[in-house]
């Protein structure tokens, strides 16, 4: 007790939590979910833009999407190298994600149809991510936070990218026009539902806000992201497909219509149109890559009976 | 007709040569995302493709230039057709298990980087110095195509099996790197390119050194296959050309 | 840009739906072409690919005369794009193993068999004459895939389990056929389309049967996957159709 | 001796000879040697044609290529069925097509690279095999002759729908004749070479024309097919790739240039552009197919036992 006491007290003081330092069984519980599901997110999230790397219709467009799925596969290297300094092994949170016991972010379970979706993913989905993401470079445990700010400056980059591409292509021809506005139309939904359920409904959000794990609630995020969005919306020409969004004078904020929660639990519970597809991908991938894992093994054993032999 | 049609001189031949190898090799190199076989793999694999694709980029923007008819980079990759394309067979080859994509890439690397040195020295501004950044990012890609070929070699029996394999499947195509016609001896001739049959010793070198430490044979050279310098191609190339230039000819022309 | 423009009427858009779901599924098919399992197999899964297609090509020809805009069966094909095919999301599923192939082609012509016997009393006599062949045609379709799921599901471990997995995969995608919206409705109300969801209890009953025979168990209904009738596909299509309009969009408006 | 003059005299007579009657080893030898090759020849020959049914240009050509294809296919199992009647398994015939020590037609080694080259296929090798076949609707051994029979029938039509492509080609843009022009370079001299070496270096001319399996030698129906297609070929408006070629009005025949028989060699050795491909794409399909295989023997097996337990 006094320990817990001390701890929150580090934490109140806004002191950074290190590896070494004692902290309640309950937070390292959380931090190793929470970062797990976001390694697990940045490697399940490269099958959907992967998914253009070979159609991407121009050599510029195409060395920039694969540098940007490299750096999502970066990006969980270090979550999962981050989560490993609580005591848990990469092989271990694989093999949860291979189970289906461990989850990752919802919005992978959709498919990219278009060019115009891989312009929507890097301004929608990262700017999303980054709303959630950048007060976690704050967050009580120090290698998350560290990590973060890593991420959040790559992130950002992406994001920006995407806009361009939306924006190229909002400048371009008809068909290129509505190609973007498709996309628009197809992730603006699942984009608002990155945050999670809203605040009346959801779990964790007091023990994470009182270890510093979390800082804004899941709808002050949502309503962050879609007052920075609309009017980059605006600016593109295109139309955001709610028609109940209004700008409210008296609190400055965009109000936006009803959310279709249904959709977002059916997503969770692995009814999404790719989550059999985004799973079968991955565990197909790990079983393939098997025998090349083994021979590394193999050798490096080799390598060091070789090298003891030598001394 | 969405294709475009290029008068080629030898010097626009030369370079188209390189840039189509270097975009086809990358490109095979990016079908491997999400499916590599580790993570750091991924990121690897990547790392070359993207090499690939830079070098491809600036070949074909140089291409552009001495062709000066105003076509730019992409349209050179993206409004060739399959008969236009240059590329090595080697390059084209479907990347099958990972095995097979290493040993690809060992012997296109184990070539192509006293290649690019060579190059260094040539007359042309543009291509010296286009080789000075092209052998640093290939000189890494051998170093890590042997690494692999090494693990796998000497790592269980059934990953030395898929070497084997590879190798043999592959090593028919190894006799184009060196090949010479009226082009390439033009460019030769005038300073700009070298002579591909003088690092034939070192290639040989280089890769019978990565086989003995990965514990195998080198192959016998047997009857070598030709054909890519002059758009004669395998079946594998039409495929990945009709996924790489879907967009470019469904609407050709725009700005993306 | 190469592809084309349709103003959609109900009757329009319901002739579509229906002739990308015989192209795509046809072309999964001819996509097993020299990878049979059997010299037999090639030759029946290539008899039931022509049968798709030749259903396609009535159907887009119907669907050219009734926008009549001069567009032809090769235009609605190879010009649209993918958000604008109306096929279910089950036909356009890869071809996997053979077992998947086969389950594919039970799930789709259980439904489209009773479903095309139906139509033969369209009040629109174009359909009712695809109907009338494309039943005939549908039902060895039923027949022989039945055969198969049998067989597999009944042969050894390994076939049973394939099957087993083919089912569990497919299975989300089975409540699209039953779906109406208001294109179908208004259709169904002229008397020229069936109301799909009047045919569930057929389906149901058919396929029981054949996974009966087969000892497999009927999947529970659960969740539906749904979007192909409104453009909404899986990433599977864009590939497909890269590669089936490439030529088209390569040299477009020619002769073939 | 006896059967063997009584043997020959029927051939002489231009009598079928049938499975059950008596045959000299050596011809029964020759023609399962020749009937599997030529079997194996549709199923290997399936393949370079089906590389373009996935990417034919109008939903006509695709259905009439699949069908083709489908045809060729056909040919190959009844043309098993005729060796089979000489005591030979089909199974045994394709393990040693897959073991590489039966041959096939090597000019199924040669990729198709473009669209024109199923015309060029339809036109110029099925109209070679035509020439090779249409004798052997003569042939001594009647399962052979009127497998042939069927066969020929099928083989011209496919040859005039190949005709019809480049017709189509050569009528059509600037981009479409030049690719009927490439076809024709690339497939004319393989085709001349169907025909095998020249009648000089040929061995088993000798007792097959005794034997009435083969009628015409090799060099009489290479000129045949000279004779008939180079016409055909100026009909296009295409040009033969032979600087050499030209009409001897003596002889009333195109006579040809010299003809690369070390390109031959090499691709009859196995060296060809795509023998290697061609042999790993048959062994991967049979290997893919093993479990299938296995599965329909089982359930063949259960169904005989529950029948038996029936009875």
């Amino acid at each position: 007790a006094a320990l817990l006491q001390r701890f929150q007290e580090r934490i109140d003081a806004e002191e950074r939590i290190e590896p070494n330092d004692w902290m309640p069984e309950a937070y390292r519980r959380t931090l190793v979910r929470q970062i797990s599901q976001h390694a697990h997110s940045e490697i399940i999230g490269m099958q959907p833009e992967g998914n253009w790397i070979t159609r991407a219709p121009s050599l510029r467009r195409k060395a920039a999407l694969l540098a940007k799925v490299q750096d999502e596969c970066g990006h969980g290297l270090y979550l999962y190298a981050a989560a490993e300094t609580l005591g848990v092994a990469r092989e271990e949170m694989v093999e949860q994600l291979l189970a289906g016991k461990a989850k990752y972010s919802s919005i992978f379970n959709y498919p990219t149809l278009t060019w115009a979706d891989i312009g929507a993913i890097g301004w929608l989905v990262d700017g999303a991510a980054i709303m959630n993401q950048i007060p976690l470079c704050r967050c009580s445990y120090g290698p998350y936070a560290r990590a973060m700010i890593r991420v959040c400056k790559e992130e950002s980059f992406h994001q920006r990218q995407g806009y361009e591409i939306m924006l190229t292509l909002c400048r371009g021809n008809g068909a290129q026009k509505e190609m973007a506005q498709d996309a628009l139309n197809r992730w603006w939904w699942p984009c608002l539902m990155m945050f999670g359920p809203p605040d009346a409904a959801s779990q964790h959000t007091d023990t994470s806000t009182r270890w510093k794990i979390k800082r804004f609630t899941n709808d002050e995020l949502r309503q962050k992201f879609i007052d920075a969005t609309v009017p980059q919306a605006h600016f593109l020409g295109l139309t955001v497909p709610d028609p109940d969004l209004r700008f409210d004078e008296a609190t400055g904020h965009w109000a936006h219509g009803a959310i279709d929660w249904e959709e977002f639990r059916q997503v969770v519970a692995g009814n999404g149109p790719c989550n059999a597809q985004r799973m079968e991908r991955r565990r197909r991938t790990e079983e393939d890559g098997a025998w090349v894992r083994d021979a590394a093994r193999a050798f490096a054993e080799k390598e060091k009976s070789r090298h003891r032999a030598a001394a | 007709m969405t294709s475009i049609r290029l008068a080629e001189t030898p010097l626009l031949t030369y370079v188209l040569r390189r840039a189509d190898d270097a975009l086809v090799l990358g490109h095979r190199l990016s079908e491997w995302c999400g499916k590599a076989p580790l993570m750091e793999e991924e990121m690897a694999l990547a790392n070359m493709g993207l090499d690939l694709i830079g070098q491809a980029r600036a070949l074909y923007t140089y291409a552009g230039e001495v062709e000066a008819k105003g076509h730019d980079e992409d349209a050179l990759a993206y409004l060739r057709d399959e008969r236009a394309y240059r590329n090595l067979l080697l390059v084209e080859q479907p990347n099958g298990d990972f095995a097979l994509t290493m040993v690809r890439q060992l012997l296109y690397a184990a070539f192509a980087d006293p290649y690019w040195r060579a190059m260094m020295a040539s007359r042309d501004a543009t291509l010296a110095a286009i080789a000075a950044k092209a052998e640093k990012e290939t000189a890494y890609h051998l170093r890590h195509s042997a690494e692999w070929v090494v693990r796998l070699g000497d790592g269980t029996a059934e990953s030395h099996a898929r070497i084997v394999r590879a190798l043999e499947k592959l090593w028919p195509f190894t006799g184009e790197l060196f090949e010479t016609d009226d082009v390439e001896r033009e460019m030769i001739a005038a300073g700009i390119a070298v002579d591909p049959a003088a690092l034939r010793d070192t290639w040989r070198g280089t890769v019978s050194a990565v086989l003995a430490r990965a514990t195998l044979t080198m192959p016998e050279d047997g009857w070598m296959q030709s054909g890519g310098r002059g758009g004669r191609h395998s079946e594998h190339l039409g495929h990945l050309l009709a996924e790489l230039q879907s967009m470019q000819r469904t609407i050709p022309g725009a700005t993306w």
